[in-house]
């Protein structure tokens, strides 16, 4: 018992304390130049921004996993998901591309839905037997041809209109902020989808699935042109921040950055960051305020207890399958509003740029390595993470250049110092597994 | 003053191996400039490696981010690939103000990118390979062709322009389907185009890359023993790889007339490198036109030297070739005019990209040969 | 001399101790018996003697050798045999296979003791080819005695073995225990059958808190009205 | 309470559960045993909705619950107990407990950011329930223990606290004995039948023990062979021949011997 | 006659590249599959494992090349096969001491190690990469063909070909052997018996007397066998080039765990499912209709989807089996 409360003791002091140290890390990288650190604070915004996105992605993929259990491996679908919604929301619409194909087009899609939804009716309602598989089999063969007649002819029509410049159907050009609830809501929908059908999956074999969808997801960004011009891009997203030219440009701007004796560029670069970092932070604690609130009550409490045995939930009264679905997509929310929020950050959005390495297994290191079931270890995984995979771009050459200093010159140096690159890889490696070794349940555990 | 440049290329990612070439090629350029002791009263220059891994916007931003602000570099030699490209232009060149020459990014939309005058590219859009593709296509006899493209904007944008012009001229595509890159099998695709038929099979993809693995499999199974191959998939690599196999195989990549390019290619293997890598010699140029930029300009800031360029890249003046560049310090410096011609017959068409000159290549006995210019 | 003697062990699982001098021992050819309340600290005991559990003082001696520091296959190989009170079979592994792993060390043809148990336990033929894992839960208790007794040990540990099991196959399985003693093999058994085992029981200990509070013969145990009320249940 | 009929469970060609009827009376502690495999503990999956059946009905108090899953029978009353515990193993003793009941405020996810005050008084109340709980149990002092590190018989005991967490109707307990101290167990059977007078509660408990079953049990089921053998008092069972052939076997002599020693 | 044509074009297109991809798709799938089996968790290490393996083995068959050694019409690389095998083995057990026996020590939860093999996947594909370059290597010599096309149609005058080559031939033959070997192995040998039973129960692996570092360290060499031969064979047959190895990584999960997790039947099985719903399902139908029925002439390509969705397709498959079969095809294990 004792040493229990020496362990909660030692964990109250042990998340502020890693903050601080992480704080520091970012405070070298802004002023200090050296091998290790760069002395730029617009590198250390940059990297910190991106930082908090990786965040709120880690602290999703923490409530699947370290709420409930949920191994989610797509975890770049509804990430990339998200995206889809600045494009769609906040972009100028295209024109001609609306009155082109766009109500045949939602009256394709409201086909498809259609279709599905009477599909789960009649195997709801029909006796089983062969009349049912043959009933669904003729629907849903009608309903496809019913959809791609109608949704083939609608997406020529989108595509051909300007294909060079946009070949899309365009956005509603909203506020980009909109944007950021919207994607949580496209990807929260994709997993009500997923959930609905895949969640009575176990372990490995929900990740496999989910694995599959983020992939289908990916694919359908990359092949659908009329959507986002799949992988020919959709540059200059609307930003909610002011562009560093315009406050260039801006004499009141101009002269507050030399009261800070700093140049113009570097002074607008940093004011931008500044300004994404607020809003992103503004994101990050409302949704770890929510996320604690929820877990430190009954509702976390149930959760843990669907995660530790599902059986014995279940025998005790709580709706397993419901649960899952409502944690699933309350996960993919958070990812899909992260989703958005990078989007919006890069100004591009760019399908091929999403591969599961970086979007999927990097998160999950972060959440692993934060503490998974931890909301706070999540987000400050993420965070770290992410700093070390920058600055492993950095470290891994100067590491080898270190370690190659003491041989005398030779071919197998100078192979080593050219495969220096690749050191980026092993660098990330060695800093998981060291702090896998040192911290086995994660920097913050669970408890 | 000690000056930095930077390269952004994807040293880790799908083109992982096309990256050293490229940035040896810069290199070159900067020890040559540097080493004359010419330029701007003797300054020295160096070069900053930055990793754009060529996929991850992201992770591309946050390297240009980061050469710009703390490295304190002059110019880009980058981004490599066309998105990560256009992202780390938005994002962090054009607010910063600092020029980027990209070698290889081709995709069309950075024509018409807002870029204040910053961004150059020392390839050509895609819009015109896809001419240029027909047009030999149509004068060897062939109106019936396949297309398979790499996924990405390069691949498409050039599939795209490429199905465009031929049609127009009267050929047929019998099917314009994408492969991923970097994928195990290639079977499918190869198993599709085979079935759509064709005289020939235009691959639009990457010759270390899913580009190679379609043809593998095609010749393998017989589906097609003719191909077109555009810039991503001429080089040596293509040579070793195949050989003999793809004998009566052509092509096209940019690259101009002259002896420019025999220059540098000897140049490369005295520095021990492969100089005909895809965009190395686009590198180069990339880097000594920032440098002679400067040099015309007399400084290095980029609000500067960014007028200059397009002058030193285009008539009137003197030509350059590679291994000249001391030369061209000198005419500089005396205020004279240069015409830079490069290792790749640089001439640049607004908004600041290269105007096309494309070599068109055979594969006969094994060997690569150059054919002509258009 | 005592063939197998653990002298006041202490230990457990993490910095607090479970077993705060508990000391046991048996015979050759004896039934020793523990019981007592539920967290008491038998089964921790009893892994403390397999070598299972990292003991911070005490010995444990095995036909007068020092076995305190040998790891638990080790003991095995010393003719130590253990079926767990939990966790205690393979699941997917067929029983016949479950009862092949326990005479995993052993080098002679395993038939004749595979008809023994077998003859002992009847289901377990019929279900022979059937994973562990889908039995009820007395079959499955029934495969880990089996197991242990493939191993054909010289002490027997046993941690509950009749938890579950319908009462016929329990006095089947206490007077084959019987039968075994008497063939020089020693058993140490914690139960809360307790009168039946201590029925049976050369000796026995009630334990509590870790520590012995009563050791006698089975009978005196079964004798004694405080033993009887508090822990045997009246 | 719980009727039901001619139920079938097979596993591939095995018939577990074989064509059983029986019922169980409201009110009553109803035993169930037999022999290993009779198809005991897989009755129980099938009526508790773990297992669906291969054919057959399952009724409660009239009404077809057949298929139901696990979760809907709790909330209409009917509890049970697994035969190996299945404890929350990285929870608390006593937030094992606290997470029982169903209905709790706190327990949808807009009220636990709406209305934290309401959720404070129902914890309070939890807490002090599951306290009291543990107390009955005799392991209040593992409170705060995790219940992965409670011991085998422990786990048995939380099992069967969870079940007096709330208001229930009908509770199976699937060998609840098996591993529980006899004096323990003693005391279990009193609040079983406390329960059953004070509170209405129905019992079906399946148990080895006979002892426990002749005390609590009226009527007692006896299965084999996945379908029902007799059914009786606890004493007219014991002379049943074809149960003592089955099950209880002839040879109580260590019994008898430890009861007279 | 046409009816031959459309056989041999089917042939031709779908069934032999899809078994020979299913053969070495399978043997990669062992290899996660025996892991996940005995070790308990989803070793994502094992795709660069492969490509340290085929580098390994790829070193050696120059060094043999080097010596004037051949083996005629087979690859050398075959030849170097036991030298890649061995280098790989020593590596993985060095992985295993200096990485996951601290976790097996702590009895950390699966995902931890999962977690760990991230790491150590980072790590070996930058020592691939150090070790043999980023560039593509085309190792295989001997001859290419069995049959060719030219060939094929000389002899049989039909106008459809068909090839198979040399390294199909290999993969499927080697898949059949080491398939045979491992199932030998396992269920009848006792180290087999020991290793499924470690995966079983570790704890009552001990009490049996099994020696459990010694079956970790069995299932590691192997793994590491399984991961050389795979990756070589692959890398024969395509080419070897260190990034698509870890492509490879998402067919062979994939195949490993719809066939079942932990079962090497199910592993074979989901290779070939895998490979041949690639292929299969995006075929286009139109050559092959148009043998049959020479009379009609179909506007499309007469193909279910296009080649872009291939993985869509395959995945769509595999979610489709386990709504219907949750653990696999052949009833996988779930930690
Ligand atoms: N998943 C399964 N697959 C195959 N057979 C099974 C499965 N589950 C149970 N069985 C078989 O069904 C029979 C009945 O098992 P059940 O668990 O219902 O017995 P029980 O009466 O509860 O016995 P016990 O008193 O030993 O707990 C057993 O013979 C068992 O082998
Ligand atoms: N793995 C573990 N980690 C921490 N504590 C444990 C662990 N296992 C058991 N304990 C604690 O040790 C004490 C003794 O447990 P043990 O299993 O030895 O009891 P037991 O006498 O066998 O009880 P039972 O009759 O219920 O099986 C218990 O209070 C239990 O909570
Ligand atoms: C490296 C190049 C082949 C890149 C390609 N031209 C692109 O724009 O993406
Ligand atoms: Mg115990
Ligand atoms: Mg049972």
């Amino acid at each position: 018992m004792s040493t229990n409360r020496q362990a909660a003791a030692a964990s109250r002091w042990r998340i502020p304390v890693l903050f601080a140290i992480l704080a520091v890390l970012f405070i070298l990288e802004g002023t200090v130049r050296n091998g290790m650190f760069s002395g730029s604070w617009n590198t250390s915004l940059a990297i910190l921004n991106m930082g908090l996105i990786s965040a709120i992605t880690a602290l999703g993929v923490n409530m699947q996993w370290g709420y409930a259990g949920l191994f989610n491996v797509g975890v770049v679908g509804f990430f990339a998901l998200g995206g889809l919604a600045p494009v769609l929301i906040s972009t100028a619409p295209v024109e001609g591309a609306w009155q082109a194909g766009g109500p045949r087009m939602l009256i394709a899609l409201a086909t498809a839905v259609g279709t599905l939804a009477l599909a789960s009716l009649l195997w709801r309602h029909m006796p089983r037997g062969k009349l049912r598989g043959l009933a669904l089999t003729v629907l849903l063969i009608a309903g496809f041809v019913l959809y791609r007649g109608l949704f083939d002819p609608a997406v020529t029509a989108i595509e051909s209109n300007n294909p060079a410049r946009h070949g899309n159907i365009g956005g509603l050009g909203l506020p980009v902020l909109l944007s950021w609830l919207a994607g949580g809501i496209f990807a929260a929908a994709a997993a009500w989808a997923v959930g609905k059908v895949a969640l009575g999956l176990r372990s490995d074999y929900l990740a496999i699935a989910t694995l599959g969808i983020g992939e289908i997801i990916i694919a359908v960004l990359k092949n659908e042109d009329w959507l986002a011009r799949g992988v020919k891009n959709i540059t200059a997203i609307p930003r909610p921040v002011p562009f560093e030219i315009q406050l260039q440009r801006n004499p009141e701007f101009m002269e507050f950055a030399n009261s800070w004796g700093m140049a113009a560029s570097t002074a607008s670069g940093i004011w931008v960051k500044l300004c994404y970092m607020l809003l992103f932070l503004v994101v990050l604690l409302l949704l770890i305020l929510l996320a604690e609130l929820a877990l430190k009550s009954p509702w976390g409490r149930m959760m843990r207890a669907i995660r530790d045995n599902e059986t014995a939930a279940e025998a005790m009264g709580k709706d397993v399958t419901a649960r899952h679905l409502q944690v699933f997509i309350l996960g993919s929310a958070v990812i899909g509003i992260a989703g958005a929020m990078m989007i919006t950050l890069d100004g591009l959005m760019a399908p091929v740029g999403y591969n599961p390495l970086r979007y999927t297994f990097l998160i999950w290191v972060m959440v692993i390595v934060g503490g998974s079931g931890n909301n706070w270890g999540a987000a400050l995984g993420g965070v770290l993470i992410w700093f070390l995979w920058i600055k492993a771009e950095v470290w891994g050459p100067e590491l080898i250049a270190f370690l190659t200093a003491p041989l005398p010159a030779s071919s197998f140096k100078s192979g080593l110092l050219e495969g220096a690159a690749h050191m980026r890889f092993i660098a990330m490696g060695l800093v998981l597994l060291l702090v896998l070794r040192f911290a086995p349940r994660g920097l913050v555990p669970e408890r | 003053e000690e000056i930095k440049l930077g390269t952004s290329l994807g040293f880790t990612g799908p083109l992982e191996s096309m990256a050293p070439d490229m940035q040896k090629g810069a290199e070159l350029a900067v020890k040559e400039i540097s080493d004359s002791g010419k330029f701007l009263d003797g300054s020295t220059v160096s070069l900053v490696q930055g990793d754009s891994t060529c996929a991850d916007a992201a992770a591309a931003t946050a390297t240009v981010e980061r050469l710009i602000t703390a490295e304190g570099v002059k110019g880009i030699i980058g981004g490599m690939c066309s998105g990560e490209a256009i992202a780390s232009l938005e994002n962090v060149a054009v607010p910063n103000g600092i020029v980027m020459i990209s070698p290889s990014a081709t995709s069309p939309a950075l024509s018409t990118i807002e870029d204040n005058g910053l961004f150059f590219r020392t390839s050509p859009s895609d819009a015109r390979q896809g001419e240029v593709m027909a047009d030999i296509i149509m004068e060897k006899g062939i109106e019936n062709v396949a297309v398979t493209y790499t996924n990405n904007d390069y691949g498409k944008g050039l599939a795209e322009s490429f199905e465009a012009a031929f049609t127009e001229k009267g050929g047929t595509i019998t099917t314009n389907s994408a492969h991923e890159d970097g994928k195990a099998d290639y079977s499918a695709e190869v198993a599709a185009l085979s079935a759509a038929g064709g005289d020939a099979l235009v691959v639009a993809g990457y010759v270390d890359q899913g580009g190679s693995g379609v043809v593998r499999a095609a010749l393998d199974t017989g589906a097609f023993d003719t191909f077109v191959f555009p810039d991503g998939m001429v080089g040596q690599a293509l040579v070793d790889n195949f050989g003999e196999e793809i004998e009566g195989s052509f092509g096209q990549n940019p690259a101009a007339e002259g002896e420019g390019r025999d220059i540098y290619v000897k140049m490369a293997e005295e520095a021990g490198y492969d100089g005909t890598g895809a965009f190395s010699a686009e590198s180069y140029d990339a880097a000594a036109l920032i440098l002679l930029g400067m040099a015309a300009a007399g400084s290095s800031d980029p609000a500067e030297y960014k007028e200059k360029i397009m002058d030193i890249a285009n008539e009137p003046g003197e030509k350059i070739l590679p291994g000249e560049l001391g030369k061209a310090l000198d005419i500089l410096s005396e205020g004279g005019d240069i015409d830079y011609v490069g290792a790749t017959s640089v001439e640049f068409v607004e908004p600041g990209e290269s105007a096309g000159i494309y070599r068109e290549v055979s594969f006969t006995g094994g060997e690569m040969e150059v054919v002509g210019y258009r | 001399m005592n063939y197998l003697s653990a002298t006041d062990m202490r230990g457990g699982y993490g910095k607090a101790d479970i077993l705060h001098g508990c000391t046991l021992n048996v015979e050759k050819g004896q039934i020793a018996v523990i019981v007592g309340p539920n967290g008491a600290g038998k089964s921790t005991a009893m892994k403390a003697v397999f070598g299972m559990l990292p003991l911070r003082e005490g010995q444990v001696t095995l036909d007068g050798q020092d076995i305190t520091t040998l790891s638990p296959q080790e003991r095995v190989r010393k003719g130590m045999g253990f079926v767990p009170q939990v966790n205690n079979v393979f699941p997917s592994m067929s029983v016949e296979e479950n009862l092949e792993m326990g005479a995993f060390i052993r080098n002679d043809d395993i038939a004749a003791t595979m008809d023994q148990v077998f003859d002992l336990f009847p289901v377990l033929k019929d279900k022979r080819r059937q994973a562990a894992g889908e039995l009820s839960g007395g079959q499955r208790q029934q495969v880990a005695v089996g197991r242990a007794l493939m191993t054909r040990p010289q002490l027997l540990m046993l941690d509950e073995p009749t938890a579950g099991v319908s009462p016929i196959v329990m006095d089947e399985l206490f007077d084959r225990i019987i039968e075994i003693a008497r063939t020089g093999i020693s058993i140490l058994m914690v139960e809360q059958n307790a009168r039946q085992a201590l029925g049976i029981a050369d000796i026995g200990y009630v334990l509590v808190q870790g520590q012995n509070r009563y050791t006698d013969t089975g009978q005196a145990l079964l004798a004694d009205p405080e033993v009887r009320r508090t822990f045997l249940g009246g | 309470m719980i009727r039901v009929e001619d139920l079938h469970r097979h596993f591939g060609g095995f018939r577990a559960v074989d064509g059983a009827s029986l019922s169980i009376e409201t009110g009553s502690i109803t035993g169930l045993i037999g022999p290993n495999g009779a198809g005991k503990s897989t009755l129980f999956n099938v009526v508790a909705g773990v297992l669906p059946p291969t054919s057959g009905r399952v009724f409660m108090d009239d009404e077809e619950i057949t298929g139901l899953p696990p979760h809907e029978l709790f909330h209409r009353g009917l509890l049970r107990t697994f035969q190996l515990a299945h404890e929350f193993a990285s929870m608390t003793v006593r937030e094992n407990l606290m997470m029982v009941p169903g209905q709790q405020t706190g327990e949808t996810i807009w009220s636990t950011w709406l209305r934290r005050g309401q959720i404070e008084r129902e914890e309070l109340e939890l807490r002090k329930k599951a306290d009291e709980v543990l107390e009955f149990l005799t392991i209040r002092h593992l409170a705060h223990e995790r219940a992965g590190n409670l011991s085998g018989g422990q786990k048995k005991l939380l099992e069967l606290g969870r079940t007096m967490m709330v208001d229930a109707k009908v509770v199976f307990l699937d060998e609840v004995g098996a591993g529980v101290n006899r004096t323990l167990l003693g005391t279990i059977g009193d609040a079983i039948v406390r329960l059953n007078k004070e509170r209405g509660y129905t019992f079906c408990v399946i148990e080895h023990d006979m002892d426990f079953i002749a005390k609590l049990c009226d009527p007692v089921i006896v299965m084999a062979e996945g379908k029902v053998l007799a059914t009786g008092a606890s004493d007219e069972i014991m002379q049943n021949e074809a149960v003592i052939e089955a099950y209880l076997g002839t040879g109580l002599k260590n019994q008898v011997k430890a009861g007279t020693g | 006659m046409d009816i031959l044509n459309a056989v041999v074009a089917v042939l031709n297109f779908v069934v032999i590249p899809a078994t020979a991809y299913g053969a070495q798709l399978a043997l990669g799938a062992l290899g996660v599959t025996l892991i996940y089996g005995i070790l308990r968790f989803s070793n994502f290490a094992h795709g660069d494992t492969m490509a340290f393996g085929t580098a390994a083995t790829i070193l050696a068959t120059w060094g043999l090349q080097a010596l004037g050694v051949s083996l005629g019409p087979l690859p050398t690389a075959l030849l170097a096969l036991p030298v890649g095998i061995a280098v790989t083995a020593l590596v993985v057990l060095a992985t295993d001491r200096a990485v996951y026996r601290f976790y097996r020590v702590q009895k950390a939860v699966p995902i931890i190690f999962v977690m760990a093999s991230v790491g150590v996947m980072f790590l070996m594909n930058g020592f691939t990469r150090l070790l043999i370059g980023v560039d593509e290597h085309r190792f295989a010599d001997g001859a290419r063909f069995i049959i060719n096309v030219r060939d094929f149609r000389d002899m049989t005058g039909l106008s459809e070909g068909l090839a198979f080559k040399t390294t199909q031939g290999l993969s499927i033959l080697m898949a059949i052997i080491v398939v045979w070997i491992l199932f030998w192995f396992l269920n009848r040998t006792r180290s087999g018996k020991a290793m499924r039973a470690f995966s079983d129960n570790e704890d009552l692996a001990l009490l049996s007397g099994i020696d459990p570092e010694k079956v970790v360290r069995m299932t590691w060499i192997i793994a590491a066998g399984l991961a050389t031969i795979a990756g070589t064979l692959y890398g024969l047959d395509k080419a070897f080039k260190p990034f698509n190895y870890f492509q490879i990584l998402l067919p062979i999960f994939a195949a490993a765990i719809v066939g079942g997790l932990g079962n090497p039947v199910g592993a074979i099985a989901g290779g070939f499912l895998v490979a041949f719903s690639e292929i299969a399902i995006t075929y286009p139908w139109r050559k092959i209709a148009g043998y049959l029925f020479p009379d009609w002439q179909p506007d499309g390509l007469l193909q279910l989807l296009g080649t872009e969705y291939k993985f869509a397709v395959s995945f769509v498959i595999l979610i489709v089996v386990l709504l219907f079969r949750p653990t696999g095809l052949f009833r996988g294990k779930s930690v």
